[in-house]
């Protein structure tokens, strides 16, 4: 069992501005291994601001972590030269969140797609680059004839979100990175995505990363999931217990505050607490603020404690349970 | 604002005025022109001194000017001069110091700047905003293009047009001068509304160009604003157009325009330079025309690093007013 | 079902319009564009045709009548020196324009490749591109332009030493313009889908990222061949530069210098103003037109 | 760096009301800038006697070139008191005195003089330090001069102001207080002779009023003038269509002479605006700096004498004076201008016997054509001349606001004989003149007003700098030729009246005409405008006065503004 | 004319018939609107005579695929349409107000008076260069010029504790604000002067969940308090699910179907309501994703009769010729399809 990308005791710290240089920690103390044999889809969830794109730019290499180290396939992202950076490249691949930013607008939408073609060296003729074109595009469900050609602004949203879509297919990655792929589409196009994307995990092997702040998605789609809050994580798991018995109050608000399709399933009973500006006490549980059962000892950061094989939950009302440590976080993900 | 900010924007401008002045410093001695020998020389053609051993002349004067010294010396001491703001004899204008020629010159300038400026600024800016702002009247709009036009026209040459057409065939305004023939400087409103006629052609010259540029920039700016949601949502609100005009549209796009306010300030010295020539007025444009045509040196650095500096302090300035006037800076 | 007979209707294809018609509806409603291309046209075809048409040599003293108004025989009149001022014009628009285009170009060119190093690279190259950029704004440029072109031999003062004396210090705006439209654009998620996509540094700047920026390296363009048209204005007005040569500003200064308007003569200077005009005019037209097109909030759907 | 700054004069309580018709308004302003504050005429460079600082300060004697004789002033009479010229008698006017009160006597003569040999920066130092032996003061009214040579030219050349040269007596007992009498600025303090005191001075303009005790009314030298108020207005390089502009509107009474086309229409558009021709071109009376195209002999391929030759026959002097002049007889073959004893020196037989074989005017592009082949020069592909390769490079170094007419036009004669020729108004173009590493430059011949002599000395060998090395004293052309130096040593010590000396001087002149040292091109005229809306008597070539010149900015523009009498508009 | 029987705000928790008894008069009625867009293409239909009514405290959610229409009819009952769109016809009926009959100033007057918009954009909808505060007092003054100060200020501190925030806000800036307090300020704007219909475009697609039920529970009490008619647009079946009363569904710029929300989840007419409603997640279905297979149409070349005939699994010769009218059905649903021509009540 190889790892195919893993990170290490990452950190992410923004120091922002010149003016109130005040730190944000984005991402805390992430430990995370995605092996190469067992391809399974994992939920990032988590309001905004919680650090679920911080993550997907670590892994993609375009930000440095602050501490730690992310490792491709045993070898240091930033370190990689030649072959295997290219292989990296290849392999580790993303869809967007904003389905028109990711397009050129002087470019005619192929581009997108001719261009991986080009660089990865994937086709041979012109005519094999257009048959690859055409199947990626036909698997998300759309006629080449009536993308090709256009400009991204004469698509529709789910159009284009589907053409970003098929890129993926067409590279075949081996681990995809989806940061809210869906956020901006409508719900008749969002199921339509999420098959696609499920597809692929099933069919060609590919892990997908799946973030998100909506847990209904997250629950169609993944087999396991990570709740960040404030860049640490508050609990993890298989997503089916984890969004049925969530034990984090944190996940307990995510959860209760999920719109539900169903009449019969109305918006819970936990009160919001409003979040408070500003940063709290680093060295505190990040949701002590917002927490409905903060305790004096929520001053000092909980650890995860293990509620089960595949759960866990950084809170101290589970402080009954045994400890794991950040490092062992992907032992608790079911694939 | 902390005090890191404010000790790092004065370390910049003290970076800046110290490029400049070397600038300053050399370019005009990579020209292998000798001033005090210019300067005889055009005393020489216009007959104003019948020379005697000129060569001795210029030598004693060089050694006065310390031109003798080797070049580095002279730029360690020009330097300290600097410091103390001294920036040593004119060459052409001997014995007059060059802080001198600058104190003579520039109170006529700033008024004639700040006042083209202002004016050009203030004019450009809402003609551009309104040539942006779809709910002004077509007639209202249609005025920005003209004036986009008249960008095409240097300031000189507008300025010789108005003297021809409306000083000397019209004869509505006089032909040139600070002020009438004869008067002398005072501080009553007599002599200034004399100054004002006086530099009613002058202005022109320079705002009837210049406002084209502010309309350009702010036409530009105001189109960008004009479809951000807040300017909608204040329509959704029922304001009338005026006020959201006012308040939700220029005000917005109005931040990046006040940056262009100093960076527009060195364009207008240059223009400022031709212009107060063709009008006879005695600024530090005519100042810095007539040093570069005698190669006055001393006089030329000391105007160029005055203006330099000026600019320099002008956008140190907008960089702490422009929190006042955009409160996301001031917080962020 | 009864109405079998009735086709089911085919979903009329939209019938896309041909370029050309698209372009010309684009100016129809951006009338600041087509307005100051037509003038650019205008200009072109009359330095085209003229340079076809006209014996250079008339451009230059000495060649024709002296002080003639417009008449059959010369149409735009002769000047003191005795030019003839339809060829002036003809060679001294193109000169003019000339000068721009080379000043502006290069003065573009370099803005674009230290506004591409500095923003794309970032770091100590950053500080030191940017930071030399402010520092050389507010030195007026026109005194170092002074200086250089008085230090020159008059004879390797041409056309071509004019450009290159005022493209020297035109780099500094589109620098910092390039520089901070490159850092809003590489922050866009095309460049990071490119990289995915395994493009080079070099290929992203090229190919997706200087094609965006377009308009705003024409806007740069423009203000430079602003600049160089002013400064070689402003050089003839300081005796500097290639007075001989037709140059619109040399023509204009040159009978400014004669006293033409006191002394009557006033198709001299106003033509070759008029022209000056035209091509800046018609340039800050083109350049407010660009504006909007390069605005995707107000560039309305085709 | 210490001194007393020169500034602003401000007037302490506000000037009287003088109404527009007891002023005089004259544009001016030195084409560089002028030195605030600065009257004393030895704080150097910074005075001008220009600018109305010839109001104050008054010479011993003038010269009224047109009546071609001395006007006594602060002296009642200077001689020569020995034939060879080598001792020279002072006598002081009893009536003269400064604007405090105190007399002129021989103190501040003798102080003046000695003045001239201490300091370096005097422009009379040279001829001082070099020609005088002793001064002395024998009474307060009397000064002696000796020589250490025969010194005939001294008189004229230094003790007399005429156009822009000649000494000016200083007060001793001011100046002698003064820690650097080269220094003091002078502003108002300092006392002076002449009729006017300076009242304000600033960069727009220079005031004078009229003093109500000048020595000189009493003393019989002049009427009490007329003029109350003297306004020197700083039209700091405004254009001079401009300046036309204002003189037709009677903004002006006179200003800074103009070109013939300029004033043709300022004669034409204002009916009380006259020249010194009257209405009739060309307008203006004779300069003393005819121009011409010099070349520097000590550079290639100007040490050709063919191809200097070439050059003066591509010069159409005819057409110059059709296009720039309107036909007036401008145009010049002589290297001094033709005022009258001149002029007598120009007509005499030995002078026209030379111009005949020499033919210094001739036009002749073919004649022209074949030197240069001579000279083994050969036309490149575009027509110009070129020898190994390298066309020649004939760029002619000019001042735009005096030659912006000329210039060009005579670049282009070159260039239609096939010369690479093109013009440089840059600032840099007289420092390309002194330093002589161009060849070709257009400049006056500032010298000549009485005799020959003076113009001819410029092309002296003594003079005759190496390339590269400044030429001193604006002697450009780097000529050097013994047997024209032994002629010119020859007549050195001789009176202009001397039979041998105009032999000897027409014979330097032939050879001038033979080298081609220079190719004289024009006369200068100065075609000043005169307003005769307010004033009149305005000198003119029918009323030449005590026959000065008319510029009011030269020494003796005094003369003619203490002459004008009320129009009584 | 058809009223909305359901009504679920806990508030007025009067019996529904009683409700449906005393029929009181709608406040908002639209009928025939239609806006059409002229683009270079040519001209896309985005409004296609669109009716409907709704009474005083009713919620509607107004769903539909992206570019069905959905804004385009919030903005056209603002009158905020913008070139190159138009609005060929119809009426906007507000308290017996017809507003598309209303010149410049009426309009002006009507806005946030009669009929306020909450925006899609909150994040940006307000001044970054004005306080909070100025941002009110200039709605108010807008409307109410004679009204004093204090009352005023008053007036905007109300409107602020109304949706929860502090009245510290009132003299902060935009930047200073978090995205839910910034759409909470817009709420508050909207209710300043307790207009009859507030239209909610999508006023939280751009929020996390938590922050998204905060505002939700928001509107939901403010409307309460003023008892106004609420539009909320979005395509979020969750969010409506959670909040409104009834749903209407918007295809290719018609009204498709208008149906209790209940009714509207249990038992949708409309096929493409079928098809919407059997595409939702549950958390009973985990793992089935249902799309509605094809592409929504281009305004630009509808399809023939009915626009949704292509992607129609029930679709029959008609679809393809007529286009079927919005008909009344029992229980006063309204449904635009021949499925059920034989159905309708009249
Ligand atoms: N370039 C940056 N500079 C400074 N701070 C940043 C930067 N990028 C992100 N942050 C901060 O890091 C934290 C995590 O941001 P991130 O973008 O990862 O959140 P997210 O979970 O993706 O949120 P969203 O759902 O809004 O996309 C936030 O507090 C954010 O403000
Ligand atoms: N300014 C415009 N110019 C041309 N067509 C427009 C314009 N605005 C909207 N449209 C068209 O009108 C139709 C309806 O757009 P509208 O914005 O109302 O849709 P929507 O239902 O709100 O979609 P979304 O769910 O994406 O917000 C779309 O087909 C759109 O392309
Ligand atoms: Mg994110
Ligand atoms: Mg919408």
């Amino acid at each position: 069992m190889s790892s195919l990308l893993e990170l290490r005791n990452v950190s992410k710290v923004y120091t922002k501005g010149l003016i109130n240089a005040q730190p944000t920690v984005a991402l805390r103390q992430m430990s995370l291994t995605l092996n190469e044999d067992e391809p399974t889809i994992l939920t990032v969830a988590g309001e905004s601001g919680s650090g679920k794109t911080t993550l997907a730019m670590l892994l993609l290499g375009f930000i440095d972590p602050t501490v730690g180290e992310i490792l491709y396939k045993g070898k240091n992202i930033k370190s990689l030269t030649g072959e295997d950076r290219l292989a990296y490249r290849r392999e580790v691949q993303a869809v967007f969140q904003d389905p028109f930013a990711v397009f050129n607008p002087f470019y005619k939408v192929d581009h997108l797609l001719t261009v991986p073609i080009r660089q990865f060296k994937l086709s041979k003729s012109k005519a094999e680059t257009q048959d690859r074109i055409h199947e990626a595009l036909t698997a998300v469900g759309l006629r080449p004839e009536d993308v090709l050609g256009r400009f991204p602004h004469q698509l529709s949203g789910g159009q284009r979100q589907r053409i970003n879509v098929a890129r993926a297919l067409l590279l075949r990655p081996r681990l995809l990175i989806a940061d809210e792929p869906v956020s901006m589409v409508d719900a008749s196009l969002r199921a339509n995505i999420l098959e696609t994307l499920r597809k692929l995990q099933r069919d060609y092997g590919v892990s997908i990363i799946y973030i998100t702040h909506d847990l209904t998605t997250a629950f169609h789609i993944a087999r396991s999931i990570v709740v960040l809050y404030r860049g640490g994580v508050m609990e993890a798991g298989d997503v089916d217990r984890v969004i049925k018995t969530p034990q984090h109050p944190y996940t307990q608000l995510l959860v209760d505050s999920i719109p539900w399709p169903n009449l019969d399933q109305q918006w819970g009973e936990h009160p919001i607490i409003a979040r408070e500006a500003g940063g709290s006490d680093p060295g505190a549980c990040p949701f002590m603020s917002r927490c409905p059962k903060a305790m004096d000892i929520c001053k000092v950061r909980p650890p995860l404690y293990q509620l089960d094989r595949h759960q866990a939950a950084a809170c101290y009302l589970h402080d009954k349970q045994a400890e794991v440590g950040d490092e062992r976080l992907s032992d608790l993900l079911p694939v | 604002m902390n005090t890191k900010i404010i000790v790092q924007r004065l370390a910049f401008f003290a970076l800046v005025v110290w490029a400049a002045s070397t600038i300053v410093f050399f370019v005009p001695r990579l020209s292998p022109r000798n001033a005090i020998r210019e300067r005889f020389g055009e005393l020489a053609r216009t007959g104003g001194f019948s020379p005697g051993d000129i060569e001795k002349l210029i030598a004693s004067m060089q050694q006065q000017f310390g031109l003798d010294k080797p070049i580095w010396e002279q730029y360690w001491q020009y330097l300290g001069n600097i410091l103390r703001m001294d920036f040593g004899y004119s060459l052409s204008r001997y014995p007059m110091t060059v802080t001198e020629v600058i104190m003579q010159s520039v109170p006529w300038t700033i008024g004639l700047l700040l006042v083209t400026t202002v004016l050009s600024f203030v004019i450009g800016t809402l003609l551009g905003a309104v040539a942006a702002w779809p709910k002004a009247p077509a007639w209202l709009r249609s005025i920005a293009t003209p004036f986009i036009l008249l960008t095409g026209v240097p300031p000189i040459i507008m300025g010789i047009l108005l003297l021809f057409f409306v000083g000397f065939r019209m004869k509505l305004l006089p032909l040139g001068g600070a002020y009438s023939v004869g008067l002398v400087p005072n501080w009553s409103w007599a002599f200034f509304a004399d100054l004002m006629v006086h530099q009613i052609l002058p202005a022109l010259s320079l705002i009837l160009g210049s406002v084209g540029t502010w309309v350009l920039s702010m036409r530009g700016m105001g189109i960008t604003i004009q479809g951000e949601d807040y300017v909608n949502f204040a329509e959704h609100k029922g304001l009338s157009p005026g006020r959201i005009f006012r308040d939700y549209y220029v005000r917005n796009a109005l931040l990046p325009q006040v940056t262009g306010l100093a960076l527009a300030i060195g364009t207008v010295v240059t223009s400022a330079v031709v212009v107060e020539q063709l009008f006879g007025l005695p600024g530090i444009g005519t100042a810095l025309n007539l040093a570069i045509r005698a190669n006055d040196f001393p006089v030329i650095y000391g105007i160029v690093l005055f203006i330099t500096i000026a600019i320099a302090l002008l956008m140190l300035l907008l960089e702490f007013i422009y929190p006042v006037l955009d409160p996301r800076i001031r917080t962020n | 079902m009864t109405l079998a007979s009735i086709q089911t209707p085919m979903a009329q294809e939209i019938k896309q319009p041909t370029a050309p018609v698209l372009v010309l509806r684009y100016l129809r409603r951006n009338k600041g564009l087509a307005f100051g291309l037509a003038i650019l046209l205008a200009l072109t075809l009359f330095t085209v045709i003229g340079l076809i048409t006209i014996d250079p040599k008339k451009a230059y003293p000495l060649s024709a009548a002296f002080k003639q108004p417009p008449s059959l025989k010369y149409p735009f009149g002769t000047d003191f020196f005795g030019r003839d001022l339809l060829a002036a014009m003809v060679l001294g628009t193109w000169q003019t324009a000339f000068i721009g285009l080379l000043a502006g170009g290069i003065g573009t060119l370099v803005g674009i490749i230290l506004g591409f190093t500095s923003a794309y690279f970032g770091g100590w190259v950053d500080s030191a591109i940017r930071t030399i950029c402010q520092i050389l704004t507010p030195v007026p440029v026109l005194l170092i332009q002074v200086v250089v072109a008085g230090s020159l031999d008059k004879r390797d003062v041409t056309i071509v030493t004019m450009a290159m004396i005022v493209a020297m210090l035109a780099w500094m705006g589109p620098t910092l313009v390039i520089r901070s439209q490159v850092l809003t654009m590489k922050e866009r998620q095309f460049v990071a889908v490119a990289k995915l996509s395994g493009v080079s540094d070099m290929g992203i700047i090229m190919k997706e990222i200087l094609p965006n920026l377009l308009p705003f390296i024409a806007a740069a363009f423009v203000a430079q061949v602003f600049m160089a048209v002013f400064a070689s204005l402003y050089l003839a007005v300081l005796g500097l530069g290639p007075l001989r040569e037709p140059l619109l500003g040399n023509i204009i200064w040159s009978a400014q210098s004669q006293g033409a308007f006191f002394n009557g003569w006033w198709w001299w200077p106003l033509e070759p103003a008029f022209a000056m005009i035209l091509i800046l005019g018609a340039l800050a037209l083109v350049n407010m037109g660009l504006d909007e097109l390069a605005n995707p909030r107000v560039r309305r759907t085709e | 760096q210490e001194g007393p700054a020169p500034s602003e004069i401000v007037p302490e309580s506000p000037l009287p009301e003088v109404p527009r018709n007891e002023s005089l308004i004259l544009a001016w302003g030195v084409s560089a800038s002028s030195s605030i504050g600065t009257t004393n005429p030895w704080t150097l460079p910074g005075y001008t006697h220009q600018e109305g600082n010839n109001l104050m300060w008054e010479p011993l004697m003038y010269f009224g070139i047109y009546e071609n004789d001395y006007i006594p002033w602060l002296a009642d009479s200077v001689e020569y008191t020995n034939d060879d010229f080598t001792a020279l008698e002072i006598k002081l006017n009893p009536n003269a005195t400064w604007s405090d009160g105190t007399q002129v006597t021989s103190a501040d003569v003798v102080y003046t003089f000695e003045g001239q040999q201490t300091y370096e920066t005097l422009p009379y130092h040279t001829q001082f330090s070099n020609l005088v032996d002793t001064i002395s003061a024998p009474d307060d009214l009397t000064v002696e001069v000796t020589f250490t040579q025969p010194s005939p030219r001294f008189k004229f050349e230094v003790l007399t102001a005429k156009f822009d040269t000649g000494i000016v007596i200083v007060p001793e007992s001011w100046m002698s207080e003064q820690e650097d009498p080269t220094q003091a600025p002078g502003r108002d303090e300092i006392p002076h002779s002449g009729p006017y005191d300076i009242v304000a001075w600033n960069a727009n303009q220079k005031i004078f009023d009229l003093r109500d005790d000048w020595w000189a009314v009493e003393a019989g030298r002049m009427d009490e003038p007329a003029v109350e108020r003297v306004v020197v207005v700083n039209i700091l390089n405004q254009p001079i269509d401009t300046v036309a502009q204002r003189l037709v509107n009677n903004e002006f009474d006179s200003s800074v002479d103009m070109r013939a086309q300029i004033i043709g229409n300022i004669l034409d558009q204002n009916p009380d605006i006259q020249s010194w021709t009257g209405t009739e071109s060309p307008y203006g009376y004779l300069d003393w700096w005819p121009n011409s195209l010099w070349m520097n002999l000590k550079i290639e391929p100007f040490d050709d004498a063919r191809v200097r030759k070439a050059i003066s026959l591509a010069v159409n002097r005819d057409l110059i004076n059709e296009v720039l002049y309107e036909g007036a007889e401008i145009a010049t073959i002589y290297p001094f201008p033709l005022y009258p004893n001149l002029e007598e020196f120009a007509n005499s037989p030995e002078v026209k016997a030379l111009e005949e074989e020499y033919n210094p005017g001739e036009y002749n592009p073919e004649r022209s054509a074949e030197l240069m082949e001579e000279a083994g020069f050969t036309r490149g592909g575009d027509g110009l001349w070129e020898k190994d390769g390298q066309t020649l490079d004939a760029t002619i170094q000019a001042f735009e606001n005096i030659h912006g007419d000329l210039a060009p036009v005579l670049a282009e004669m070159l260039r239609q004989a096939g010369f690479d020729s093109n013009v440089n108004f840059g600032t840099d173009a007289y420092q390309n003149m002194v330093d002589g590493k161009a060849g070709l430059y257009l400049f006056g011949h500032g010298a000549s007003l009485y005799d020959p002599f003076e113009a001819l000395n410029l092309f002296h060998s003594k003079y005759a700098a190496e390339a590269g090395v400044p030429a001193i004293n604006n002697h450009f052309a780097r000529y050097s030729n013994e047997e024209y130096d032994a002629l010119l040593d020859q007549i050195e010590p001789l009176d202009s009246s001397d039979p041998e000396f105009i032999s000897g001087a027409a014979e330097a002149l032939g050879v001038y005409w033979r080298d081609v040292i220079d190719v004289p091109v024009i006369q200068w005229l100065h075609r000043i405008p005169y307003n005769h809306h307010y004033w009149t008597n305005w000198p003119s070539a029918e009323n030449v006065g005590m026959g000065t010149n008319g510029a009011f900015w030269a020494h003796t523009g005094m003369l003619v503004i203490t002459g004008l009498e009320p129009s009584g508009n | 004319m058809v009223t909305l029987a359901t009504s679920r705000s806990q508030a007025n928790a009067v019996p529904q018939s009683t409700v449906a008894a005393l029929e009181p008069s709608p406040v908002l009625s639209v009928e025939n609107l239609e806006v059409t867009y002229y683009t270079d293409l040519g001209r896309a239909r985005a409004l296609d005579q669109v009716s409907f009514t709704l009474r005083a405290g009713q919620k509607l959610g107004m769903v539909g695929e992206s570019g069905s229409g959905k804004s385009t009819l919030a903005l056209a009952m603002m009158r905020m349409i913008k070139p190159p769109g138009r609005i060929e016809g119809g009426r906007v009926v507000i308290g017996g107000t017809d507003l598309i009959g209303l010149d410049e100033q009426g309009m002006r007057h009507a806005r946030l008076n009669k009929i306020a918009y909450i925006p899609q954009g909150a994040m940006n909808s307000l001044n970054p260069v004005m306080r909070i505060g100025s941002q009110m007092v200039d709605a108010v003054k807008a409307h109410l010029p004679d009204e004093p100060r204090s009352a005023v200020q008053e007036r905007c501190y109300h409107a602020l504790r109304s949706v929860d925030l502090d009245p510290g806000v009132f003299r902060m800036y935009a930047h200073e604000l978090s995205g839910g307090m910034k759409q909470r300020v817009c709420i508050a704007i909207g209710i300043l002067l307790r207009p009859s219909v507030i239209i909610a475009d999508e006023p939280t697609s751009a929020l996390d969940v938590v922050t998204q039920r905060q505002v939700m529970e928001t509107i939901d009490r403010v409307q309460d308090e003023i008892n106004a008619a609420v539009i909320l647009i979005g395509h979020d079946m969750g969010l409506m699910a959670q909040f409104v009363d009834a749903v209407a569904v918007m295809y290719a710029g018609r009204l498709v179907e208008i149906s209790s929300v209940r009714e509207m989840f249990t038992d949708p007419k409309h096929p493409y309501a079928q098809a919407l409603i059997s595409s939702l997640p549950n958390l009973d279905n985990k793992g089935v994703f249902k799309g509605i297979p094809g592409l929504a149409p281009s305004l630009l070349r509808l399809p023939s009769g009915c626009a949704f005939h292509p992607r129609c699994p029930n679709a029959m010769e008609t679809c393809t010729a007529v286009s079927p009218d919005l008909l009344t059905l029992a229980n006063n649903r309204r449904v635009a399809c021949h499925l059920y021509d034989a159905e309708t009540v009249s």
